[in-house]
């Protein structure tokens, strides 16, 4: 007997399918919903049922509250599973759902407002004991905005108060660019989330990302899953993240492990939710809880042998916690995305060559598949390579292994950055903050590089080789299969590309 | 046949050719032994070079060749001694004009300057938003708008000009 | 340091891609080997170099000792690993590697030879305190054959003396096939080992075929790794395998485990090697030891998190073996074989599209690529997939839901039949035996026909629409994209197939 | 458009209609709303039926339709009425002859028989090599050899002819 009969996944991508495959393990069916540029996506392809919501444009599908619970409905989905981004932290959802007496997998709604609103969390945190980063715990307007930014000193911090996922964030060290950047954040905010409110906080000195991973169910239980390093970022976006984090001590691991606890029994949380603090010198400072699974949460299953969507959807149906094992070896994620890997800048356009790694301790979670278009009107995480080994070096060894086989052809995508900070000697001495990526080199070596031009060069000569030989015979004799000209063949035949 | 590569303002040429049964390409003073072979819808090619393996993936728009290769991606300009005559001859032609183009495909969310605007180094002239992320772009040098050609809310792809300027 | 500077793999196919992978990840360089019919494969490609070694037939490259050796020692190689088949239960290469001061990573030619002949290897068995099958322990002419059988009682089973992987092997229930059967034994026998001597035994009632990981030091140290469950075979060529067996006791699998590493004692055993044994009633026999890596091994690395190969290296190299660590959960690994899944018969083909399974728990290790030619030269293997779950029905679970994920488009495969396995009763109750696959329904049930039915009709449908299309427009107005007309759209317009 | 699907002896009859925004196929009293797309390289495509999602692989021969389908693997024999119809005026003209084919492509390791041998049912007439694994070839029903297309040693196709019987 399955805990539900029909589980909605109100998500796209990776994450959409990530929650399908554990449904179909578990034997419950699953409801996929699309927008018009999603139609093929592997989401929909893979659920046992699909649903088309509308435009491309998120509010035109994955974040309109009606369209979701109205496909609930028709399909006699007894519960929905939000994922990351889109509604996942939108209480109205939550509430609407309680409304329709379908399981909201994921915090009754008081707990996703509270959180949610980043000034509110922090009195809540402030309340349970943990410590935090010194900053206005007040949203802040354009025009107190100097005064308040010279009195906690910079480089301060502009966060928006509904933010997430780096979204809307922008980091100013002097006067000058305060207004320009308050602007911008306020405006990425507003797109994003419908909400312009920005608070301002201290940036904290060599600060490192450690989040915990909690899990709470309905009976008053709460764990927490031991941490993830997340500092490897750009643009305030997470790119590698490794668990454990190799500064933590056993001690004040468990310091925080209790401080997370503490703060999610304070809301009366349920489900997975991760909460996320600062490092620096030893000492840690609550930053935010995202009332959600999370983007990274695989390097914390890898480690556990736990699979977090199954704990969720067991926890909703209203069973109890099981025991948190002892974690084993250690586990790195790479999150591949699609943009430039010097400018960051994203790149749109179609996968057409598709080689995703093998072997062992490696896990794809990915919705790419050959054929895909990777348009603008999402996020550009493709997906996540994580990897695990039996201790930290065995670790990064293998994610540099397997992303070396991984070949994403069609865009450009952020894997040959992910691969020099792992190669990088500030990464593997597990000393790195915030910062690492500004200080990782982004070219690379001379000696790649003239391999590069031997390649290319190597190339256009097998191309014009090959054109030469179709132009020599259309039916080479004796050979029993018939000739595949590729690529490289066609375009120098036909002097232009098949893309 | 020579191909001139150019990766990062770096040039290099090489010059192929098969003897005896074996593939060699010079470049200067040194020789590779090569076997290169096609595999699967031929974006892709096995490249032995003197015995050590590459696993290549291209995509080969005439010169513009992008590479994926030991785990790094390139984009490198190749071209024959066809093409490079034919370049030489078309070059003179070649006018430059000052423009601002988008650099990726996006959607167009504010456009700082009107046509006649003066504008300096590094002052934000257009943003873009894709994949939720908003984008300044710069001015490269000063100068003077001429034309707009963009306008906010517009959808535009990689490389399209935003802007005339002088 | 590395412990070797550079590896020869002598083998090809996953297993060749499977040490590269290893050897990558620590450090060590590799050297691939290939026949013509390998040009492109993923080993040569992988691997940091290449060898040209002769023909596609086996004989003219992967068995020939000469141009293996030739090769390690032209490249400096320090170690050659034989992965499993080929050359790997050859003492003549372990010799000659130990004359050439190369380090073969298995284990002395002496326990290669003894443990290679089934009637030495019984004999030594014996006298280890390991219970045996009732049968002959020296080869058998044809001259005798019928008399011996009749002895032993039907049904007997034909054995070849040099034989492994199921190769050579036939059962006999009467005197009336005995002859022919006999024959082919002993053909199959001489081609695929160069040696026809065959011998014969008991064959037992409901057997399943249980086997034990063992691993050996250059220090004396012998350890085991728990139990693998072989027992679904077609053709006495496994399909299936799990750990660990629903069926075994603690107390037996530890008398399991006793015998297997006092055989590997008593032959002076180094590096990994796997006693396979029959049980039947709650009682094992001595089957044979296979003195390499098992094709199956990732199984037991999944619930020991350990790298076997790793430890082969290691071990190779002069170190001393790691505790075995507590297993941990569940594991099954499915091979996927070109074949035919209703008769069995090999599939050749080009592999036009592939799909491999992402997500939590689950591993593939193959050398498939799209545009791989599957020839007739080698083993109908293909790869493996391979998952971990919390329990045996959470890893059947993820093991369905992963083979649903797995597309292989250009061969037939194996994988209905491993599906339809995997979800029936006698395999969920975990009492099944070395018939199993017998009992197996063969065919797709009648509502999934219907399906089949209505799905061929709608590509069809849909190729002559997208050919309409065409006819109508050539480049379609409004369109950022150059169209892909696929290959369901060209056949129908070309009127013929574009494999 | 109608379409003739048979498979394991089982035959339907499927006829599709556009109507309104919506896709239809009928079958007998049955009707089913399907939604239909290609994807990537048109060798696969996203089957909806009343809101079911099936993810198909197809490969397309004309009448011959390989699907992968809720893992299973079918080789269904589909004809259009077209194709149908020129099947019937066909099919009196095909003449059945008694033959060995090849059931895989692999190396003749044996011909058990010679011209002119009379065999029963079942009995091995040609044994075939293919990945190590010997396959003998039985016969399907009694009869005579009439001429022998093959010698041992040679490589064969899948279906090539090895036999000629009577």
């Amino acid at each position: 007997m399955a805990l539900f009969r029909r589980i909605l996944v109100a998500n796209r991508g990776e994450i959409a399918l990530r929650v399908i495959r554990t449904a179909q393990e578990m034997g419950i069916e699953t409801v996929a919903v699309y927008s018009d540029a999603d139609r093929n996506a592997l989401h929909v392809r893979k659920a046992s049922h699909a649903v088309h919501l509308g435009g491309s444009k998120p509010s035109e599908s994955y974040l309109d509250i009606g369209k979701v619970l109205d496909a609930a409905q028709r399909l006699g989905a007894d519960a929905i599973h939000p994922g990351y981004g889109f509604l996942s932290e939108n209480e109205d959802l939550a509430q609407a759902c309680l409304d329709a007496r379908i399981e909201f997998l994921g915090p009754p709604p008081a707990a996703i407002l509270s959180m949610g609103d980043k000034v509110e969390a922090r009195k809540i945190a402030y309340q349970a004991g943990v410590p935090l980063v010194p900053g206005l715990q007040e949203e802040i307007g354009e025009a107190r905005l100097a005064e308040a930014a010279k009195a906690i000193g910079y480089p301060v911090m502009l966060k928006a108060a509904a933010g997430g996922g780096g979204k809307g964030i922008r980091i100013v060290s002097e006067e000058k660019g305060l207004r320009e950047a308050f602007q911008l954040a306020s405006a990425e905010a507003k797109s994003a989330f419908g909400d312009d409110r920005i608070y301002l906080e201290k940036f904290v000195t060599r600060p490192r990302h450690v989040e915990i991973q909690v899990m709470a169910d309905k009976h008053g239980n709460v764990v927490y899953y031991g941490e993830r390093e997340c500092s490897v970022q750009r643009r305030h976006q997470k790119l590698v993240e490794e668990s454990p984090c190799s500064v933590l001590t056993q001690e004040l691991r468990a310091q925080m492990g209790k401080a997370a606890c503490d703060l999610a029994r304070k809301v009366g949380y349920v489900g997975a939710g991760t909460v996320e603090f600062l490092w620096s010198e030893g000492r840690f400072y609550f930053l935010e809880m995202n009332t959600r699974l999370q983007v990274e949460h695989p390097v914390t299953e890898m480690r556990f042998g736990v699979d977090l969507v199954k704990e969720q959807i067991r926890i909703g149906a209203g069973e109890k916690l099981l025991p948190v094992s002892e974690p084993r070896g250690h586990s790195i994620e790479v999150r591949i995305n699609a943009e430039d890997p010097e400018t960051f800048f994203p790149s749109l356009g179609r996968i057409t060559r598709l080689n995703v790694p093998g072997g062992p301790g490696v896990r794809m979670d990915s919705a790419l598949y050959r054929g895909l278009e990777v348009t603008p009107y999402y996020d550009s995480m493709l997906g996540k390579l994580i990897v695990h080994g039996e201790d930290r070096a065995h670790a990064i060894a293998r994610c540099e292994r397997a992303l070396r086989e991984l070949r994403i052809i069609g865009v450009a995508t952020s894997v040959p950055v992910a691969l020099r900070t792992l190669q990088s000697e500030e990464f593997r001495s597990g000393d790195y903050d915030t910062s690492i990526l500004e200080r990782i080199q982004k070219k690379p070596t001379q000696s790649r590089r003239e391999l590069a031009m031997l390649a290319a060069a190597a190339a256009r000569f097998l191309g014009a080789e090959q054109a030469g030989a179709v132009a020599a015979a259309a039916h080479p004799a004796g050979s029993l299969v018939t000739p595949r000209w590729g690529l490289i063949g066609r375009s120098e035949r036909l002097g232009k590309g098949g893309r | 046949m020579k191909y001139f590569t150019k990766l990062d303002g770096e040039e290099r040429v090489f010059e192929f050719e098969r003897r005896a049964g074996k593939l060699l390409a010079r470049s200067g003073d040194r020789t590779y032994e090569l076997n290169l072979s096609l595999v699967g819808d031929g974006s892709a090619f096995s490249l032995l070079v003197d015995g050590r393996s590459y696993d290549v993936a291209a995509d080969v728009q005439r010169e513009h060749v992008t590479l994926q290769i030991v785990g790094e991606r390139f984009v490198v300009h190749c071209e024959n001694e066809r093409e490079r005559a034919a370049q030489a001859v078309a070059g003179a032609k070649v006018v430059g004009k000052r423009e601002l183009r988008a650099s990726m495909p996006g959607i167009v969310v504010d456009v700082k300057v009107k046509c006649g605007d003066l504008f300096e180094e590094g002052q934000t002239l257009v943003v873009l938003e894709a994949m939720k992320m908003q984008n300044p772009l710069p001015a490269e040098a000063s100068g003077k708008v001429a034309r707009v050609l963009c306008k906010a809310g517009e959808a535009v792809a990689a490389g399209a000009v935003l802007l005339e300027l002088e």
